[in-house]
Parts: structure tokens; sequence; C-alpha cells
């Protein structure tokens, strides 16, 4: 339950520095905080208590004392994305000091209306 | 058809009958003569019992009433107008003015003899002539017309080089449409 | 193809009727006037010789072709619609061609002559004409409202359009259509005033004004022509009204009385009035006998 | 030969890995690379199109069955799509071929490369998860692209992008996990069998994640705050591949879980709502806009409302318009859009004012633009015109009249501000002062295709007709995919 | 046999033909439009010969051509005058730009006009009408820069139109399953009453747009003047006809009988009426010829509409008259400003006057076009004026006469400001060189009038083809004779009488006066006028044009100061300046619409029940 929890509070944690920040580099970092919420969650779906690894290694090893391992392979596979999107994301927080010497995203608003 | 005064046929006779009985006055009212018009046309005298009558262009009238002295100005328009009308056409000079200039006799801008520039049918003398004598003139005018002696627009034509001459003496700026009847 | 020899001779003599009553009239008119003006006037054949010497003016000045044309514009317009009149009822020779029109065909026809005259009148170039032939244009604009609605108040309450069923209605005197709808009467007669030109409604042709307007640079045989077409258009209009409100003639008699008395209307009026200026004589013919001839449309409508 | 769904990811994908070390050796290499790939692709769509009007091809990834491996579904609609997203991808890299000067060209084709790749995956994957990839390759591509040109707007309208984006992926995993919670399954046609059995507040509460998810994608009103910067600042081609396969990859995506998952009729409805309000205040804004790309943004936007609006009619006959509009509209846009792209070039401005007489200076560019702007208008015998048309019989039919009204309201919009960018083309005097520079060959010859597209399709539209009924049939059928999908 | 297909590919080839043959072989350019519009005169005159129609559906929809009496009446019009437009625009155009442009969208709108006519379905109406369109738009745009706005308000009110006729079809489409004409004309009663009158009220608004109906009009004027004036002949001759088409069809074929038949007619009469009458108001007072002819055509239209409003056959029968009637003689009296603008460059009335003795065929075509326009006898305006007073009169429409009728005679007056700011009046000194126009276009402008003449003596050749139309559209039938006409109360005239004593009387007193002192005539320049003895130099101005009727002006009053156009104008501002607000929604910050995004997901979230019946 705790992960649940800790998860969803990531999330928040993470939205509130998004909707609130006006730093575009405390932005990204929110998103990359709502992102690790997501994939505990994700993570969280799949696990079991006391289970362990969906590999047939021990003898008598029953389905159901094992986690899921799909989320995990899904949380990999996100991990990685999100490393994507963060990495894209600071190369344009680069590109807009760059052009606009500020960080403060309610000065980089010249494309409006 | 060419006028011939000579030739009496009945139409000519009833022609100039109703010219006689219609003349339609143009008066061109240059100098104090024009005062005397109205009380010519209006109740007191009534000029229409001849079958005078206004008219209001030149392509309508009949007789062009020159009512007193002329400046050379003055001239220009006046031979303008004449031009316009369409013959059988009549001129009346009306007052001393348009036959010796009379009291402008020493005038350096108006015009002495009307006749040297326009064929003058009838004069009425006086200064000015009361609307008995304007009447005594139309009279006159009538009777001429009836004999068929009343032929300033043929005389006008024929000697037009000479009037053109004389007008052109006074009027310097001579800048006019060709003699179009 | 059989000729009818009656209409052949009342084709050619009711012309010639028309103009030398209506010349007539314009004479007596003259006179009429100078008697209220203290004058003796003219004789009273002295329109004759004013059109005549018209005529016999040696020379005449054109300006072309429309203009050459325009007083042919205007006789024809006369006498066509004098020719669908019915000058005096029962009439065979009188009758014309009466039976092959109708009012509506009139109203249309009473304007080709002035349409074809403000051609020509433009043609001369002269700008007194053209403010004359605008004037009058829109001074038509304003009478034929109130003579429409007049008419059409007529045309509705005896069920046709045609002039021959109108005068068939009026077989005795209560019958006259004067009395039987005296608003449309006053409705028509006001738009009659404006149609015959008079004071109050000459600002068309003012002469002192500008130059007696759209016939200005007409003289000898066209302004001739132009007042023997305006004497036979009179004359048209007048048994015109005199078959629409007064029962028509059975004979010349009658005929000349009626219309003597008709014409009176605007000569009378004309008289003693002076003239409107154009908006004030159309805003005139759009007030009073506007509101009349729909206040004769409307008695009708509740009549049945 | 025998061709799988398999290389339309494949293919780009290696192509987009292949693309950069080539481009060491031969930058005209780089050039040529996603044309042969384009090609070949289209080659295979056309040729699997009528296999899979048959019979959908489902095409099974790494030897697992579904419901447990991943699997392809290349059904009619996917082959309908996927042939659109090619003809218009091929469209765009001739165009490209001499518009795209700027370097690194690499690393532009690479990600065009992966926009294919990406959208493509999308439409004919049969795994949710396996869809979020595909999801995300396509938005870090587009993020990518969008600031390709390294401007000051390109970064920002990039970031923008990214930052809203990011709540589509987050959004849409959400979803994914939540049912993959509920259902212990992704592929979906295996959701589609077990999701009656899921309770109702669940289900509301994936469908509204969906819906946002994809909504962000799909530029629904309120979540499309991202779109007009990023079309207006990418390069001219990439608004097409936007307009063109993106945004049509995700719209997909949303209708295949509207009509499969969940099938709400509410749902359905609030679609239709959005895309009315969508379509409104998109035109409206197009309406004042001051430059061309961004104007041709927002007539994106409103035309995306108006599919929207069909598909949330609902029926069989507004599923087909819908998808011949988003035919229509990803054709007349890319040529909008190729249009516009060379306008703006030889103008100098991305202004429309600046626009003033090029109709005499650049006749076949501007030509382009016209009969586009005609076409999206929806005059005949344009293909526009068609799809205008059954979309309005077909919500009419399903008793929308207000909506009706509301569209051909838009539609009146929308002929003021393209007429007015039309009129200036070619009544003004010319005010440019490029007579060296030419319209080249290949941009011609892109813009012609798409030109002959437009009226070949508005002359003999039952051509396409024919191709949409098996389409839509496919989208609306659920029964027939879960068979399908499960190899039933 | 040679049937619809043939003539519309015909039509259509031969204009993107034209397009190819400018930029290649100009010579064959202004050949190849007018042997296609010959031999597409020769196929539509054999048209109803075909008796089966042509059948095919695209998609769901099916289409349907053919042939019937009204189309066949308001096709031949369209293959006349474009004909002898195309025969003019071969000389009026030649020396001008684009002309491949030119000839494109005149064949285009051409075609689409057949196909509007010939249609039997809705759905390829709707198609041609929206093709008849934008040609129709792009030759409004054609002539310069000052017509893009122009061009754009037209479009802006065809599109109203168009859209309200594609709700239209969309309504009863979605009533009735079927746009066939056939089907729809005979199930039309089965739907509901709202539909029903929302398909009329949004059909005739439709069809109204096009023809120039009054609160929809304020294109037309502009629009006409700008297009060049072959094509304005078609745009007002036959274009604008197709409204009328429309409008019949709606009024009889799909109204009558209906609950609100009557409230349609009544509305649609006044509408018409007052169209008439103030379009005739604004006429007089236009500066410039084409727009004054614009806003007469409108009044024009108006009268038609009224005409068929009433909806007694003697109405119809003038309406469909005036209709035909109106495509010859606009179409005239906008080839004659043509030929002035061909040779002076200009169709300001203030600008240009006296041509009279320069052109004088012109003229001739002129004058002989104001006089039908004006309904006097002997011409063909006549006939049909008369028959539509008479059917006004005896149907009881006693206000609406003379609201016709008042609208009718003030034509009278822009009709001869018309003529005479044009044609007669001073000679200028700019006009000095001016010559008659060419031959190509003198033929068709004097064939065209001389028509007037012989369908105003013979009305019954025209009576013909229209009682024919009108058996179409209900079985309506009025007696006549090939030059005698009947009223309902047992009037007739009898025009033959009538052209026979007008033309007698004229050349006898023509004669008359052409013979008495015929060598005496002397013809003067129109320089030479009484103007109190001064001689006019050559630069005063002796013109009168400029405020022609402002005592008309004066007496009229404020009546004209109301003007549709500014509120529309007003309107126009008004949502465009609401949209400037609307679009602030995009503000332009990230964070703001991450803010609508979380914003729109909690509304979702917060109010499911509401929108999806499901609390969560």
């Amino acid at each position: 339950m705790i992960y649940y929890i800790t998860a969803i509070l990531l999330i928040l944690i993470g939205m509130y520095a998004v909707l609130t920040k006006k730093n575009i580099i405390k932005i990204v970092i929110g998103l990359s905080i709502v992102d690790s919420g997501v994939n505990l969650l994700l993570i969280s779906i799949g696990y079991i208590k006391n289970g362990t690894a969906p590999i047939f290694s021990v003898k008598g090893l029953t389905p159901d004392k094992m986690v899921d391992p799909v989320p995990q392979a899904l949380v990999l596979t996100a991990i990685v994305i999100g490393l994507g999107v963060t990495a894209v994301a600071l190369s344009l927080v680069i590109r807009l000091y760059d052009h606009h010497k500020t960080l403060n995203i309610d000065k980089i608003r010249k494309l409006k209306w | 058809m060419t006028y011939d005064k000579n030739s009496k046929k009945i139409v000519d006779i009833i022609q100039n009958f109703a010219r006689k009985h219609s003349l339609w006055i143009l008066a061109y009212g240059t100098g104090c003569g024009a005062i005397e018009v109205p009380p010519t046309m209006t109740s007191r005298y009534d000029g229409e019992r001849f079958g005078l009558r206004g008219a209001a262009t030149p392509r309508q009238a009949d007789v062009l009433l020159i009512t007193g002295y002329l400046a050379t100005k003055t001239l220009k328009r006046v031979i303008r107008t004449y031009e316009q009308m369409q013959s059988p056409k009549y001129v009346i000079g009306f007052g001393s003015c348009t036959i010796n200039g009379g009291m402008y006799w020493d005038s350096y801008n108006t015009i002495k003899a009307l006749d040297r520039y326009l064929p003058v049918d009838v004069y009425i003398n006086g200064c000015m002539p009361r609307p008995e004598s304007v009447i005594s003139g139309f009279i006159k005018l009538q009777q001429l017309i009836s004999e068929g002696k009343a032929n300033g627009a043929e005389k006008y034509q024929k000697n037009l080089e000479w009037y053109r001459e004389n007008q052109k003496k006074v009027i310097h700026n001579w800048k006019m449409p060709d003699y179009n009847w | 193809m059989d000729i009818n020899w009656l209409k052949v001779l009342g084709i050619i003599i009711t012309p010639i009727i028309a103009f030398i009553v209506g010349v007539a009239y314009g004479g007596i008119v003259r006179n009429i006037t100078a008697r209220v003006q203290n004058r003796f006037g003219p004789p009273v054949v002295q329109n004759f010789w004013d059109i005549i010497k018209l005529y016999s003016k040696k020379t005449t000045v054109s300006h072309g072709w429309m203009h050459h044309l325009a007083p042919v514009f205007a006789i024809t317009a006369s006498v066509t619609t004098l020719y669908f009149i019915p000058v005096l009822r029962d009439s065979k020779l009188f009758a014309n061609l009466s039976f092959s029109g109708d009012l509506i065909f009139l109203l249309y026809i009473m304007v080709f002559g002035s349409l074809g005259m403000a051609l020509g009148v433009g043609q001369s170039g002269n700008p007194n004409a053209a403010i004359g032939v605008s004037r009058g244009l829109s001074m038509m604009v304003g009478y034929e409202i109130p003579f429409v609605l007049a008419l059409v108040a007529i045309m509705i309450q005896f069920h046709t359009t045609s002039l021959n069923d109108l005068l068939a209605v009026q077989d005795k005197f209560t019958n006259w259509i004067i009395f039987q709808s005296p608003i449309a009467f006053i409705a028509a007669i006001l738009a009659f005033l404006g149609m015959m030109g008079y004071a109050p409604f000459d600002v068309v042709i003012a002469p002192a004004e500008i130059a007696s307007g759209p016939p200005s640079e007409f003289g000898g045989k066209y302004l001739g022509l132009m007042q023997t077409s305006r004497s036979i258009f009179t004359f048209a209009k007048l048994v015109l009204f005199t078959d629409i409100f007064l029962g028509g003639a059975g004979d010349f008699g009658t005929l000349i009385v009626k219309t003597f008395l008709l014409y009176m209307i605007p000569v009378l009026t004309g008289i003693v009035n002076p003239r409107f200026r154009t908006e004030q004589a159309i805003r005139f013919f759009w007030k009073w006998p506007t509101v009349f001839g729909v206040i004769a449309i409307l008695a009708v409508v509740m009549k049945g | 030969m025998n061709f799988s769904p398999v290389h339309f990811i494949a293919v780009p994908l290696f192509a987009a890995f292949l693309i950069p070390i080539v481009g060491r050796f031969s930058k005209e290499a780089v050039k040529l690379i996603p044309g042969l790939v384009l090609l070949y692709l289209s080659y295979v769509a056309i040729s699997l199109y009528p296999i899979a009007l048959q019979k959908p091809i489902v095409e099974i990834i790494a030897g697992f069955k579904p419901p447990f491996g991943i699997s392809l579904y290349f059904g009619p609609l996917a082959a309908f799509l996927v042939t659109m997203v090619m003809l218009i991808g091929l469209v765009i890299w001739l165009y490209s071929y001499k518009f795209i000067i700027r370097e690194p060209l690499e690393k532009y084709y690479m990600l065009f490369m992966l926009v294919i790749a990406g959208a493509t995956g999308i439409m004919i994957t049969g795994d949710i998860f396996n869809m979020f990839v595909f999801l995300e390759i396509t938005s870090i591509a587009a993020y990518s692209l969008t600031a390709f040109l390294r401007d000051k707007d390109g970064a920002e309208a990039a970031f923008k992008y990214l930052l809203i984006g990011s709540f589509s992926s987050t959004f849409y995993l959400l979803a994914v996990m939540l049912i993959y919670a509920n259902t212990g399954t992704l592929n979906i046609a295996d959701i589609a069998a077990k999701m009656q059995t899921v309770p109702n507040q669940p289900k509301i509460f994936i469908m509204i994640l969906f819906l946002v998810g994809f909504g962000i994608e799909s530029e629904l009103f309120p979540l499309n705050g991202w779109a007009p910067d990023a079309y207006s600042q990418a390069p001219s081609p990439i608004g097409g591949v936007f307009g063109g396969i993106v945004v049509k990859a995700s719209t997909y995506a949303m209708m295949r879980f509207a009509f499969v998952l969940f099938n709400f009729h509410s749902m359905f409805e609030l679609i239709l709502v959005l895309g009315v309000i969508t379509m409104l205040i998109a035109e409206m804004s197009a309406m004042r806009q001051q430059q061309i790309k961004r104007m041709l943004a927002f007539s994106s936007i409103g035309q995306m409302g108006l599919i929207m609006i069909a598909f949330g009619v609902g029926t069989d006959a507004s599923v087909r318009a819908a998808l011949f509009q988003v035919f229509n509209h990803a054709v007349i846009k890319t040529l909008l859009f190729l249009a516009a792209g060379y306008l703006v070039f030889h103008s100098g401005s991305k202004k429309i004012s600046a626009l003033d007489g090029l109709g005499h200076n650049k006749p076949i560019t501007s030509f382009f633009f016209a009969l586009g702007a005609l076409a999206i208008i929806g005059l005949p015998p344009f293909s526009g015109f068609w799809s205008k048309l059954y979309i309005l019989t077909s919500v009419a039919k399903g008793g929308f009249l207000a909506s009706v009204v509301l569209i051909l309201f838009s539609g009146i919009i929308e002929a003021i501000y393209y007429l007015r960018v039309v009129g200036r083309l070619y009544f003004k005097k010319d005010v440019s002062q490029d007579n060296v520079r030419r319209t080249p060959i290949s941009g011609l010859v892109a813009m012609g295709i798409l030109a002959v597209v437009i009226l070949y399709v508005g002359l003999y539209p039952h051509q396409i007709i024919d191709l949409i009924k098996p389409a839509a049939h496919d989208l609306v059928d659920k029964a027939a995919y879960i068979k399908y999908g499960l190899l039933h | 046999m040679i049937s619809i297909p043939v003539l519309l590919l015909l039509i259509f080839a031969a204009g993107l033909l034209a397009f190819i043959a400018h930029h290649t072989i100009p010579v064959l350019r202004d050949a190849i439009v007018i042997i296609a519009i010959t031999i597409a005169g020769y196929i539509v005159w054999q048209l109803p010969g075909q008796t089966s129609n042509v059948n095919f559906s695209i998609g769901m929809f099916a289409i349907n051509w053919g042939v019937t009496e009204y189309s066949q009446l308001f096709g031949l019009l369209i293959a006349v005058l474009s004909f002898f437009a195309l025969i003019y625009s071969s000389a009026f155009m030649a020396n001008k730009e684009r002309l491949g442009y030119f000839y494109m969208n005149f064949m285009f709108s051409i075609g689409a006009m057949f196909g509007i006519v010939y249609s039997q379905d809705l759905i390829s109406l709707f198609f041609f009408w929206e093709i008849m369109t934008w040609s129709s738009f792009m030759l409004t745009i054609y002539c310069c820069e000052e017509a893009q706005s122009v061009g754009l308000k037209y479009f802006i009110f065809s599109a109203i139109g168009a859209y309200s006729i594609l709700t239209a079809i969309v309504i009863i489409y979605s009533g009735l399953g079927s746009l066939q004409l056939a089907n729809i004309f005979a199930n039309f009663g089965t739907m509901s009453i709202a539909a029903k009158l929302a398909v009329v009220i949004l059909l005739i608004t439709g069809f109204g747009v096009k023809s120039a109906m009054m609160p929809l009009h304020v294109w037309a004027p502009d629009a006409y003047k700008m297009s060049p004036a072959p094509y304005t002949a078609i745009f007002s001759g036959a274009l604008s006809k197709m409204g009328i088409f429309g409008i019949g069809l709606v009024l009889f074929k799909l109204a009558a009988g209906q609950g609100f038949y009557p409230y349609v007619q009544e509305i649609l009469a006044w509408i018409g009426a007052l169209t008439a009458l103030f379009s005739t108001f604004y006429a007089i007072f236009q500066t410039d010829a084409k727009k004054l002819l614009a806003y007469s055509s409108i009044g024009q239209l108006g009268y038609i509409i009224t005409g068929l409003a009433i909806g007694t056959p003697l109405s119809i029968t003038a309406a469909l008259f005036l209709t035909i009637m109106h495509g010859i003689f606009k179409s005239m009296l906008f080839l004659s400003v043509g030929a002035v603008y061909y040779r002076t460059g200009t169709t300001n009335m203030n600008e240009v006057s006296g041509l009279i003795r320069k052109m004088p065929y012109t003229f001739f075509t002129a004058l002989f076009g104001i006089i039908t326009v004006a309904g006097i006898p002997p011409l063909g305006g006549f006939a049909g004026k008369w028959m539509l007073y008479e059917s006004l009169i005896q149907s009881n429409h006693y206000f609406l006469v003379i609201v016709i009728f008042f609208a009718s005679t003030a034509a009278f007056l822009y009709l001869y400001r018309f003529i005479f700011s044009m044609f007669l009046g001073q000679e200028e000194k700019e006009t000095e060189n001016v010559k008659e126009a060419p031959l190509r276009m003198i033929v068709p402008m004097l064939i065209l009038a001389v028509s007037t003449l012989v369908f105003g003596v013979f009305p019954g050749l025209l009576l013909k083809p229209i009682s024919g139309a009108m058996g179409y559209l209900g079985n309506f039938q009025h007696a006549w004779e090939t030059s005698v006409l009947f009223n309902n109360w047992g009037s007739e005239i009898d025009l033959n009488t009538i052209v026979t004593s007008i033309g007698g009387v004229f050349i006898i007193a023509w004669i008359l006066i052409t013979v008495k002192g015929y060598r005496k005539n002397r013809y003067v320049t129109t320089k030479d006028i009484h103007t109190s003895g001064e001689v006019p130099t050559g630069n005063e101005n002796l013109t009168y044009a400029i405020d022609f009727y402002k005592p008309f002006e004066r007496a009229l009053g404020s009546v004209l100061k109301p003007s549709v156009d500014k509120l529309y104008n007003y309107t126009g501002k008004l949502l465009e300046d609401s949209f400037e607000h609307l679009r602030y929604v995009y503000t332009g910050n990230g964070q703001t619409y991450a803010m609508y995004v979380m914003g729109f997901l909690l509304i979702l979230f917060l109010f499911s029940e509401l929108i999806f019946g499901v609390a969560l």
C-alpha cells in the first residue's frame, strides 16, 4: 500500500512542480518526478509481498508466489523512455537559455495567440 | 425654299400672317430699357394682345429686343444670341442708344450704331421709349412682316462679311463659332 | 385582309379633332389667365398662329438624330394614347383601338413620350434641359403613385382593367365613378394636377430659371410638333379622366363640357399658385393624394 | 515476395539507425535512404492491401501467440492509414530533398524515419504498451523536429510540446497500468474481450485518462496549446508530417480504443462536443493570425475538430465520413504546408502580409496553395467537398442539426481567411524581391502529386470510398476485431 | 444520342483546353470556346428529344441528370446568352492578361449552370452550384486589386447561401433518405412540419443569395461592377437566374400544398417587392454605370420573385417571361456598358458623356435595353410587366402592385440617368477620339436588341416554352396567343395592334418632320447651345451629371440612410473582434497549457457523474 501512496504522492509533487514552478529546469525535474512516480506505481502493480523472481529456479515455485514479470519489463522500457524525454527536455532548456537568457517560463512566451 | 418677297403665294400669306401674330421675344436686357418691357407685357398694356410673348431661349425666339446701349463686351453675346436664333428673325433696336449712342455718344466702350453690327428691322426711338411706343414699334414690325419686308436675317446673311468686319473691329478677342442660322 | 374603313376614318380624324380641341383649349386658357391677371389676353386662336409660325420657321437647328426624333416620340405617345381611349361612348367611329389595350397599357404608353422626349433633350447637351428632365422624371415618380392608387382602387372595385368596361358601368348619371368612389377621384385629380404641369407643379419648365427646361434647345418645327403633341396629349388625358370618372360622353357637346370643366381644375389652380420646388412637389404627392389613394383602396376592400 | 507488416516498423527504424552512420560518408545517401525506404514501404503497403481487405493480417512477434506476445494487427483500417502515411511520407521526403538544406541533414532524416516508424507502429500494433513505446518514439522525434531549426521560437515551441506531450504519455502510461491491473493483459483484442467484466468505475477512470492522453495528441480543445506553436515553428514539411501523420496516428488510437474498449455512448457525445468546441475556437483563432503557418496550424486543429465531430456521432456512416476527412485533411493540409513552406521561403517572412503578389512571381507554388485552400474549404470538384458533405449528412442523420449549422458556420470563417491569403497571393502588387530563387522541381513534383490526388479524389470519390468502407467497418466492428486479433 | 454528360464534358473540357491553349497557342483559345458553346447550344436544343435520364452513383449518393421542360427553358437561356457573351468577349478581352484563367472560369461557370438546371438530384445540383460559385468568384476578382474585398464579400454571401442549401439538403436527406428530386417532390409532405418549413426557408435563403434578394443582395453591386463585362452579362443574365430556377422549384414543387405555403408566398412576394423598390432607389443614386445596372438587376429579380411568389398561373407566366427577358436585356445593357468601357476605359457615368455620335450602335442597344427595362411598349419588357400587374391586381395584392409600380416608375429615373450620362449630353474632349466598338461586340448586342422587339410583338414565341415549364411546375395553365395576352378578368391586349399603331404613328411623324425643311436642317455640336450668349470654351463644364437626382434624393429624405451593407459590416466586425478575444486562450505560456490539461482532467473526474453517468 505504501508503494501506491508514495507513487501517487510522487506524481502529485511532480505535477505541483510542473504547474507552479516558473523555472523551466524545475519543471523538467517535476516531469522527472512524475515519471518516477508512474514507474513506481507501475512496478508496484506486479509486486507481491515476499514474492520472488518469475524464474523457475526453485522447485515447487508456484505462480502465485512470483511477482508479475510484465510490469517489470514495462517499467524498464518506461524508465528508458523517461530518460530520453528528460534528455531532450534538458537540451531544449539549454537552447532556451541560450536564446532567452532566462529560465522563467513566463518570459518565454513569444509564440502566443 | 428661298424667300422671295415678290412671290406672294397663299402659303406665304398664311405663314406671314402667323409670323406676324406670333412674335416671341427674346428680351436682351442690356440697358435701362429693359425696365420698359415688363409694363409692356403686363396688365396695363398687355402685349399679349398682339401675340407677343416672351421666349426663354434664342432657339424659340423670333424677335431679339435690344433694350438700350450695348457695351462692346455685351455686343459679342448679343451677336452670338442673334446667330443662334432661327430665321425668320427680327431685331428691334430699343431706345436712342441703339441708334446713335444716345447719352453714351462719346463713351469709349459702347457701340454707337447697332446697325453696323446687326441688321435692325425696327428702331424704337426714345430715352426711354414708353410702352406705347414699344407697342407701336411692334405693330410696325408686324406690318413689315406682312409686307414681307422684315428681312433682316437675309440681309445679315448676304452681307455677313461686312458685318463680321465691323464686329471684329470692336471685338478684339473674336473666338466665335461659325454662323449657323 | 379586309380593312375596317370606319376604323381607318376614326384613326385619321381623331387626332385632328384632338388637335383642334386641344389647341383651342390652350387659347382659352391663355385668355382666362389673362382675365384673371386683369388683361385682355390674346385671341382664342392665338395658339394656332403660334404653331403655324413654328412650323413655318425657315431653319431648324438639330443636335443629332435623337434630338430629331424627340418630338416624334412625343407625338407618337400622345396619338397612340388617344387611339386607345374611347373618345365617345358607344361610338364605333371614335372607339379606335380601345379594345386592344387596357388601363395598364395606357399608363405605360403615356410615359413613352416623356422618356422619348427626355432622350432627345439629353442629346442637345444643354445642362438646363437636363436639369428639367431630372425634375420632370422625379415629379413623375411623385404623381404616378396616387394616380395608380386611384386606378387600382377603381380596377378592383369594378373588377376590370378595361376602359370600355368602366364606361359600361357608368351607364347613368348616378353611376359615375366620381360618385361611386369619390376618394379615388380626389387622389386621381390631385395627381392630374401634376400630370398637366401647371403651377404649382411647373418646376420642370420654369422658364425664368432654367430657360424653359427640356425644350430649351428646340425651335421651329420641333417645337411646333411638340406643341401639337402637347395639345393632343392634353385632350387625351382629359378624355381619359372623363371616361374613368365622369361617365364618358355620348356626343361631342357633352365631351367638350366635361373635359373643359375638368381642365379648369388644374388651370385655375395654376393661375393662383406659385411654384413648388421639386422635392416639395414630390412630398406633396406622396402625402395627401397617396393617403387618399390608400383610403380609396381600403374602402373598396372593406366594401367587399 | 512475402511481405510482413513488421517491415513498416523495422525498416524505418533500421534506416533511422543507419542514416547517421551513412551520413559520415555521403550526404547524398542520407537524402536517398528515406526515399528508398518509403518507396519500399509503399510498395509493401500496396501489396499487402488486398490481403488485408480479405482478412486482417495478424503478425506475431517472437513466437508468442496473442494475447501473450506482441502482435501486429494489419486490418483494412491499418492498411488504409498506413498507405496514407506512406504516401504523405513519400511526398514529404521528395519535398524535403531540396527544401531541407540546413545541417545536420542526417538528424533530420533520422527523426523523420523515427516519426514514420512510430506512427505506423501506433497504427498497426495490437498491444497497448507497444503502442506507448511507439507513441513515445513519435513524440520524441516530433519534439526534436520542432526544434530542428535551432532558433529561438523553435526551442520554445518544442519545449511546450514536450511539456504537454509528457502529460500525454504519463496519462497514457497510467491508463495502460490500470488496464493491466484490471484485466491482466496488454493485447488490445484480449482487453476488449475482457473489458465487459471490468466494473464501470475503473473503466471510466481509464477512459478519461485515455481521452486526455490522446486528446492532447489529437489536438482537442483545452489540450491543444502546443499545436499551433509546434506546427508553425517546425520546418514546413514537418508541419505536413504533424498534420498528416502524427496527429492521425493518435486519432486512430483514440478511436480504436473508443470503439473497441469502451463504447460508452456518453464518451462519443463528449468527443462530439469537444470536436465542435475545438473546431469553432480554432477557426476563430485562425481568422486573426498574422503568420501563414500559424494560420494553417489553427486550421489543422479546426479540421481535427471536424473529424472528431464525425467520430463522435459514432455511426457507421459517420465513421466513414470521418476517415474520408482524415485522408483528405492529411493530403490537403500537407499540400498547404508544403506550398506555404516555399511561399515563406520566397517571401522571406512568415507573415501573411509578406505574401503579397507572390502569385505572379511564383505561379505554380501559389497555384498549389490556392488549390489546397479551395479544397479544404470544401469546394467541388475537390476532394474536401465530398468528405465535408459526407460528414454533414452523417451528422444530420445522427440528429445533431446544431452541429451541422456550426460546421457550416466555421466553414464560412475558414473560407474567409483562406481566401484572404489566396487573394493576397494573386491580387496584390508584387513586393518580393525574390526573382532569382526558384522552387525546385522536387518540391513542385511533391506538391503536384498531392494536387493530383486532391483532384482525382474530388472527381472520383467513390474509389476512395470503396477503400474506406471496409476500414470503417474494421473500426466499428468490435467482435470482428476481437476475433481476428486473438486469432480465433 | 448526344446527352447531358457530353454537354458538361464538352464545356468543362473546353474550359481546360482554353486554359492550356492560352499558354501554348493563343490563337486557338477563342475558337475553342466559341465552337464549344455553339455545339453545346445545339446539344441543348435537341435535349428534349432525350427521354432517358442519366443515372450513376458516387459513393452513397445516386446521381441523376435529366431534362425537364422547366430546366430546358433555363438551359436555352444560358446557351444563347453564353454564345453571345463569348463572341463579344473574343473582341472585348483581346489583349487582356490571364485570358486562360478568364476563359477557363467562364466556361466552368457556364458548365456549372448547365449542370444545375439539368440536375435531377440535390447532390449534383449542389456540386455544380458550388462550382458556379467559385468560378464566378474567380471572375469577380479577375480584374484588379480592388476587387479583392468585393470578391470576398461575394464569396461569404455565396457561402452562406450555399451552406443554407446544404443544410436543407442534409435535413431532407436525414428525413427522406433520398436526394432524387423526383422522390423529394413526391414524398416531401411526409416530413415533419418543422423540417419542411426549415427546408423551404433554407432553400429560399440559399437561392435568394444568388438572385440577390434584398437583405442578401449586398454583394451584387460590387461583384457585378468588378467582373469583366462579358461575364457580367452572364452573371446578371443567366447566373442570377439560377436562384430564380431554384426558388421556382422550391415554391411549386416543395412548398406548394403545405400548410405554411400561403405565408411563404405572401412574405416572399413582399420581400421581392421591397427588393425591387429599394434597389431602384439605390440605383438612382449610383455614379457607376455597372453598379446602377446591378441594382437594376436586383430590382428586376425582385419583380420576378414577387411574380413567382404570387403563384397564380398568370403571375408565374409573367415571372418566367420576365426571367427570360431580363436575361436578354440585362446582358444587352451590360454588354453595351462594356463596349463603352472598352473604348473609354471607365464605367463612371460622371466621366463619359455624349457618346451617341461616336458609338451609335452601342447607343441603339442601350436604348432598346432601357426601353425594355422600363417596360414601355412595344418592346419585350412590356408584356412581362403587364402580366405581372394584372396578376397582382387580380390576385388581390393591391398594395403589392402599388409598390411594384412605384419601383418601376422610379426605374425610369435611373434608366434615363444611365443613358443620358453615357451617351447623351455634352461631347467632351476626353472622348473625342472614341470610335464605335468592334464588329464582334456590336453584332451580339444588336441581335439581342432586335430580339427584344421580336419578343415584344410576339411574346407567344416565349410563352410556348414557358407554358411547358409551368406544366412541369404544377399544371399551371394560362391562355395566350402569339401576340395577344389575356388577363383573368377577360381583358386583353393585342400587341400586334399596339405595335402597329405605335410604329405607324412614329414613322409617319418621323417622315413628316424629316421632310419638312429637310435641306434647312442644320446639325450643330453639343457646344452650340443656349448659354446666354456666352461661347463655351473647351474646358468649361457643361455636363450635368453629378447629383443628377438631388431633388429626388431630398424628397426621399432619410429613407435611404439605413444600409444593410453597414449592418453586415458591423456584424462582421463585431464577430471578428470577438474572435480576437477568444484566441487569447492561447496565452503562449506552456504552464498555462499544462494547467488546461490538468484542469480538463480534473473536470472530467469531478463531473464524471454528470458526463458519463458514473461517479468516481
